[in-house]
């Protein structure tokens, strides 16, 4: 990217692809996060965070079409994280007291 | 909304309304869906009545938008073929429910709720003109069947109702892909519509194409009926099916394939239809001969009967086969009688079973000494399901050997091999369970008919002598709808050449519900 | 400026990001991933959303938060022991993840054009539309039905932490 | 104009009685409405016949359509023509002694009501066989009367024997009605019809190979219906009915429904050469046949029921010579002295409290000297002394078999010798000699017959106490061990009326005249006097050896038994036609389909098949499972594999597309 160019950009602003790409970074992680830990906790404040992720993407989408829809759905999305801390919150509390383990790899009821 | 949208949902109504009673009220859900039965029975005879022979196309009309989009329409109708079988659907529900007044003590609601949804299924399955709300019938009526046989059955319920179920499934979901392949071509599922289409060469299908799809189609309808070798779910569901399950599924369920085949499989693919007849015909058959011979050495009443059916279906899908008139109006009117006189012998051994817990023929015994009623009415319904003349069995019989010998004198002379067969396995095991000495435990627990079952049998023996006796109730309104279908297949031969005609042809097969749109 | 706030918050995004992976103690992960929330709630403001830059910070870095470190201190979690036993996500975990982190964003940036007349960028300002007035607007008129059947969910959402709670009690 | 649907209702309205209310109802009032309709009917015979004018048109009536369907139009139609008014007067007239007869012989039976109710059911379908004016109308009567042979039989239902012999009679009658139905559509499609008078008119001008497989076909048919060879076996079993069954059924109606119908349709017979001659052998080599095992038999019934087939035969030796007449006219003397001869029997049998074994009687003239003078006439005019009913129409049929084919002639002849040996026989051994019954147990050493006596004895037991085993209640006062008594005369008259008619019956209906107008009469063939000297003589010297054999010397015969060693077992055991169907059909049909195609093809292959398939998928499946491993990081990790797949796949196709 040769300077002119750059400058330019500078002056209209930052890419919206940027945007997108710390998006994607972002749920990455979070995916990262889901599969290496093992903690039930960590393992659902992860999927907060690439709930945050396709968040940033909905309101970058938001803004290049600028339309309100992206924030209507991040606010939706939003309502649904609350209720899904809620109950799975309840879940993990109701897990914690039968198995007395917050690991995730000892939940496997579901195996075979 | 006419009478034919009144006889569909007088039972989905009734289905629904036994659903939100109250477990507690076991009499008066046995009440209610005796009611609404009864009352549904009573609306069909309406259409009987109503019904105008010699007029084109469907009656009693009823077409509105279900599914914008795909266009699926709630499109009903009836005509000749439907007509009788839409009637012994309806005739034979309540009977159904009465005949389980006793049998069945757990789970009522949803017992009652189940036949009721049954009856809407068939019903809708014989009305049904547009090919979707076909198939959505056709899957409805499997539901309850799965749950009748899956919770009141007998030991091995589980596993008879999976083959059931696996076995209908795997038919309609090729018959699934073959309507959704009509519908890429004709883009409707409107019934009359694709007719008409298919006859006016607007949907020109390839010889392979058609091929396929009447194979897609027959294979579904074949299952059901059941044809050789697609009948060993039919003797299992049958044994652990309870009484009312057995008699529905016996007397109209299975005419549910033989009545695509005429319906769809015939219309639309007629040239197919006639390139494969041979070796169909040679199947019918083998399941005649075999089924009856199998039948003969049963030790279980109900597998007997079961094989019997396969044996009697048999006949239906030659006579169907056979591309005759006489063949063809003997194949619907054998449907009707083997409804009726394969019900009354469920029926019957479902009374047997309700006293002796049993269905072994060795558990059993002179009978006949201590319910001789029960013996009578088993020996009448024994007679006409071997083709005793005077009896109904006996007319369809003869029509479909008739058209048989019209079409190929040996497969005549082959299917009759079966007619001589019936009387060996059910005089077999009428003799075995009604006469000789008295068996101990017979003695101490079997009584005769109790006035509710005799409510039970008495309308289907009189049905037996009165279709033995006077066919022409029946058979010219089905012998008019029977003349449109194989005007069509006569033609079929000619498409190629003169596309007029098989229009013609197919407007009249479509009749007048190309004008619905 | 605005490259320079975005850069910034991306940065501390990212890095609070890895931390919530990286932190032993899910209380420290918790507060990594408050970080996140807020710098993602600087980024919403930047594109103009600023209805939701509230609800962000309100609902999701405030009640959703707090509702984890309560439960964190509750169940009194400690940090993770014990080997982990998938040893298809220890050895497919980490190809898959730089694969996925690779390709994702490889399609993320070249989704939209970044030069030319016809690129498109953010610019703090540009778009206006995010208030609460338009917010509330689209939502009591175009997404009603979406709007009151959230409300069912939530609803059945409390009922359901009740019943799931309750066991606990008795 | 008679409404002749009223002749089949009106006994099928005693059948509804009676079979419905009958279980309320006295014995008296029972019988005499089963009489009743039966008599009436037998008035309205009359009185059709009477009324007719007999022109060239049979009376024909039509009631309603019974079968439309395409080119089928099947109506219920009835027809009077000669043939059919003889087979009417036969069949109600007999029919009414027989029920008259029946009041007293039943008397003391369980299940009155059904006897009746039964037998009135079976005169219906059996006026509607003779009075239907197309095949299928004849042919609901011929099955219908199976029925009722199948249900009469079948009347003692607690024994298994009775049971399973109502059993065979069905069902090979059903074969014999495979052949009847293929002939009627064979004649549908020939024709265009299966009405009689279109049939007819038009059979000259079809080809003679169709007319002759339909000919064919119905022989089929009517060696099932008529005890013919190869489906007669069922006829001797029929003897588990009761007595009056045997006489009606199995004697004097039913069973010549087959020389009826060839009768019948003797237009498309007599334009299927083959078939006649065949229809000829057939009949003479059952006459043959029967006439052995008859010679034999210890069974008073059994011995009847022989001669029974033995006379059809003869009847269908007539028919397939042409002398279609002829036949007719032994039919229906056949039934006069054959009803008689089953209808003393049973007198007999009644007289000795069940007793059915000839072993255990004699000497019974002085205790039934009225049932020993009728059927000393049923006996004479079986033998064909000259002036009985059975010398004209046997004489008829011998002389038109000698025109067609001398043998045939001969071999009748020896037949006609035959027949009135064992008739003689049986009649010496039960009335003549010292009674010999009173101890069963002495039986044993006491038969002059010890060379089968083993397994004879077996027999004995197994059906010497037919008919009145059910009832034995009744007649335990005066059993086996009592003194044989005369009948009643509820019993007796009708058997008066019957010697009567089997004496005079030749003179006084002169059938082949009567029939002259359907069946042309046969030239006169050149030395018919001496035919008839042979065939009288063959009568005579059968009835004078017989009674050497058994009264003046009675210890001879067991010497002849012995002397012809093995044909003598091979003859007492019926040539063991059973057992051979048994083993060379019965069984391995039995046998096959539990083995083969149950177990094997339904079970094994099918069954196999679509298991197999179920247990295929649960293997695979078995191998699948372990990627379920329970473990929600190792399923992330799959999904994340899947989506960077998912994501490649979109890279190679272009990327997103905008």
């Amino acid at each position: 990217m040769d300077p002119q160019a750059a400058l330019q950009m500078l002056h209209k602003g930052v890419p919206t692809s940027w945007y997108l790409a710390l998006s994607a970074v972002l749920f990455t992680i979070g995916v990262a996060g889901f599969i290496l830990r093992r903690n039930i906790i960590t393992v659902f404040m992860c999927i907060e965070l690439m709930l945050n992720a396709v968040n940033l993407s909905f309101i970058a989408f938001a803004h290049e079409h600028k339309q309100v829809s992206g924030h209507l759905f991040t606010f939706f999305v939003m309502v649904v994280a609350a209720a899904e801390a809620a109950v799975g919150l309840a879940i993990i509390l109701t897990v914690f007291k039968n198995r007395s383990t917050l690991n995730i790899d000892e939940i496997d009821s579901l195996k075979n | 909304m006419n009478l034919l949208d009144l006889v569909i949902a007088i039972p989905a109504l009734g289905f629904l309304v036994a659903l939100i009673m109250p477990r507690a009220m076991e009499n008066f859900i046995r009440l209610l869906a005796l009611g609404f039965s009864l009352v549904a029975f009573v609306v069909s005879l309406g259409l009987v009545s109503g019904f105008q022979n010699g007029q084109a196309g469907l009656q009693f009309v009823s077409n509105w938008i279900w599914i914008a989009n795909p266009e699926i329409r709630y499109h009903v109708g009836i005509d000749g073929l439907s007509l009788w079988l839409i009637i012994l659907s309806t005739f034979l529900t309540p009977i159904a429910i009465l005949l389980s007044w006793k049998y069945v003590q757990h789970r009522i609601k949803e017992f009652y709720a189940f036949l009721l949804l049954l009856e809407f299924g068939l019903v809708g399955v014989f009305a049904a003109w547009d090919l979707f709300l076909f198939y959505t019938f056709w899957e409805v009526v499997l539901v309850p069947m799965y749950f009748l046989i899956g919770i009141w059955g007998h030991e091995r319920r589980i596993y008879a109702t999976v083959k059931f179920f696996l076995y209908t499934m795997v038919g309609s979901v090729l018959m699934l892909a073959a309507i959704i392949f009509l519908y890429t071509q004709a883009h409707t599922f409107d019934y009359g519509e694709i007719l008409s289409q298919l006859g006016s060469g607007r949907i020109a299908l390839d010889h392979g194409t058609e091929t396929l799809l009447f194979l897609a189609f027959f294979l579904a309808f074949a299952i059901k009926v059941p044809l050789f070798p697609l009948h060993t779910w039919l003797p299992d569901a049958h044994v652990e099916a309870p009484t009312a399950g057995s008699v529905m599924l016996a007397s109209v369920m299975l005419k549910m394939g033989t009545y695509g085949l005429v319906r769809f499989c015939l219309p639309m693919f007629p040239t197919a239809a006639k390139e494969n007849a041979p070796w169909i015909v040679i199947l019918a058959i083998i399941g005649i001969v075999v089924g009856a011979l199998v039948a003969m050495v049963q030790p279980n009443m109900k597998k007997l009967v079961a094989y019997s059916s396969v044996s009697h279906l048999g006949f239906v899908v030659l006579g169907i086969f056979s591309f005759t008139q006489v063949g063809l109006d003997g194949a619907v009117y054998q449907m009707l009688n083997h409804g009726i006189s394969t019900g009354a012998l469920f029926l019957l051994v479902g009374f047997l079973y309700e006293r002796q817990h049993s269905l072994e023929i060795k558990d059993y015994g002179g009978v006949a000494t201590v319910a001789p009623w029960l013996s009578i009415l088993f020996l009448i319904t024994t007679l006409a399901s071997i083709g005793l003349p005077t009896l109904n069995n006996f007319v369809g019989e003869f029509l479909v050997l008739q058209g048989a010998a019209q079409a190929n004198f040996s497969w005549a002379v082959f299917a009759a091999f079966g007619v001589i067969l019936s009387a060996c396995y059910m005089l077999w095991m009428y003799q075995r369970v009604f006469f000789g000495a008295l068996a101990h435990s017979v003695k101490h627990h079997v009584t005769d008919l109790s006035p509710r079952e005799w409510a039970c049998a008495v309308p289907l023996v009189v049905l037996m002598v009165w279709m033995g006796m006077y066919s022409q109730t029946f058979l010219p309104v089905v012998s008019e709808a029977n003349a449109r279908i194989l005007e069509r297949t006569s033609k079929a031969g000619l498409m190629k050449m003169n596309p007029h005609i098989a229009a013609n042809t197919g407007s009249a097969v479509g009749g007048g519900n190309v004008h619905a749109r | 400026m605005d490259l320079f706030f975005f850069l910034l918050f991306a940065f501390i995004a990212v890095a609070c990001a890895v931390s919530v992976v990286l932190q032993k103690h899910p209380i420290s992960c918790a507060l990594s991933l408050v970080g996140t929330m807020a710098a993602l709630a600087v980024l919403y403001l930047l594109l103009g959303a600023e209805f939701i830059v509230m609800v962000q910070v309100i609902v999701y870095a405030g009640a959703i938060m707090v509702l984890f470190v309560f439960v964190i201190m509750l169940l009194n979690a400690g940090a993770e022991e014990g080997r982990g036993r998938s040893w298809v996500a220890r050895i497919a975990g980490l190809p898959a993840l730089a694969a996925l982190a690779g390709l994702l964003g490889y399609f993320m940036l070249t989704l939209l054009p970044m030069t030319g007349p016809k690129g498109s960028f953010v610019k703090f300002g540009d778009f206006t539309g995010g208030g609460a007035k338009e917010i509330g607007t689209a939502l009591f008129t175009e997404y009603l039905l979406p709007f009151e059947v959230t409300s069912i969910l939530i609803l059945i959402a409390i009922l359901g932490a009740i019943v799931l709670a309750r066991k606990e009690l008795d | 104009m008679q409404n002749l649907w009223l002749i089949p209702a009106l006994p099928f309205i005693g059948f509804l009685i009676n079979g419905i209310l009958g279980r309320k109802l006295s014995k008296a009032v029972v019988s005499s409405i089963a009489v009743l309709s039966v008599v009436l009917s037998f008035g309205l015979v009359v009185s059709v016949g009477l009324s007719s004018d007999w022109g060239a048109n049979p009376i024909h009536q039509h009631y309603f359509t019974w079968i439309q369907s395409g080119g089928v139009n099947i109506g219920w139609d009835f027809m009077v023509d000669k043939l059919t008014m003889i087979m009417l007067m036969v069949v109600t007239g007999i029919g009414s002694l027989i029920h008259i007869y029946a009041t007293g012989y039943m008397a003391h039976e369980e299940g009155y009501y059904r006897f009746f109710a039964y037998l009135n059911l079976f005169m219906f379908f059996m006026l509607n066989l003779v009075l239907g004016a197309n095949y299928l109308l004849l042919f609901v009567g011929w099955e219908g009367v199976g029925l009722c042979s199948y249900l009469l039989i079948g009347f003692y239902f607690v024994k298994k024997s009775a049971t399973t012999a109502g059993n065979k009679a069905f069902i090979v009658n059903r074969i014999g009605d495979f052949g009847f139905s293929l002939a009627m559509f064979l004649i549908f499609m020939t024709f265009g019809s299966l009405d009689f008078g279109k049939v007819f008119a038009a059979a000259p001008g079809k080809p003679a190979e169709t007319l002759t497989a339909i000919a064919l076909l119905m022989l089929l048919g009517a060696t099932g219906k008529s005890a013919q060879i190869p489906l007669y076996v069922w006829l001797p079993d029929a003897m588990e009915g009761p007595t009056p069954v045997s006489a009606l059924i199995h004697a004097a109606t039913m069973v010549t429904a087959g020389v009826y119908m060839c009768s019948r349709s003797a237009a498309i017979f007599l334009k299927a050469p083959i078939a006649m001659d065949t229809v000829a052998i057939v009949g003479l080599a059952t006459a043959v046949f029967a006439a052995t095992i008859g010679l034999t038999q210890y069974d008073i019934k059994k011995v009847f029921a022989y001669s029974t087939v033995s006379q059809l035969g003869y009847m269908f030796l007539g028919v397939g010579v042409g002398a279609f007449s002829a036949g007719v006219w032994h039919l229906m003397t056949h039934a006069f002295f054959k009803a008689l001869l089953f209808m003393g029997a049973g007198s007999v049998i009644h007289a000795c409290g069940g007793e059915q074994d000839m072993r255990q009687m004699g000497g019974l003239k002085k205790y039934t000297p009225w049932t020993c003078g009728v059927l000393a006439c049923a006996s004479l005019a079986i033998a064909g002394v000259p002036g009985t009913s059975g010398f004209f129409s046997k004489d008829a049929i011998l002389t038109a078999a000698y025109a067609h084919a001398p043998w045939m002639f001969w071999v009748g002849v020896v037949t006609a010798g035959m027949t009135a040996f064992y008739v003689w026989r049986a009649f010496w051994m039960t009335f003549w000699g010292e009674y010999r019954g009173g101890h069963a147990s002495a039986a044993a050493g006491h038969g002059h017959d010890a060379h089968a006596h083993a397994d004879n004895h077996a027999h004995a037991d197994h059906h010497g106490h037919d008919d009145h085993a059910h009832g034995g209640q009744a007649h335990g006062g005066h059993g086996a061990h009592g003194t044989p008594h005369e009948s009643p005369w509820s019993m007796l008259g009708p058997l008066v009326v019957l010697a009567f008619l089997s004496l005079a019956g030749g003179f006084l209906f002169n059938i082949p005249k009567f029939l002259e107008s359907m069946f042309p009469l046969h030239e006169e063939v050149a030395n018919e006097q001496m035919l008839m000297g042979i065939s009288i003589a063959a009568g005579l010297i059968g009835i004078a050896v017989s009674y050497f054999l058994y009264v003046v010397s009675p210890e001879v015969p067991a010497r002849i038994a012995g002397a012809l060693g093995g044909i003598y077992t091979l003859v007492y055991n019926k040539y063991f036609v059973d057992e051979l169907y048994d083993a060379t059909i019965v069984q391995p049909l039995v046998e096959g389909s539990t083995a083969v195609l149950w177990h094997g093809l339904d079970q094994g292959v099918i069954d196999g098949a679509v298991n197999g398939a179920g247990s295929g998928s649960r293997s695979i499946g078995g191998v699948l499972k372990h990627l379920q491993s329970g473990n929600i990081r190792t399923y992330a990790t799959w999904v994340v594999v899947g989506s960077v797949i998912l994501l490649v796949a979109m890279g190679l196709n272009g990327g997103m597309v905008r």
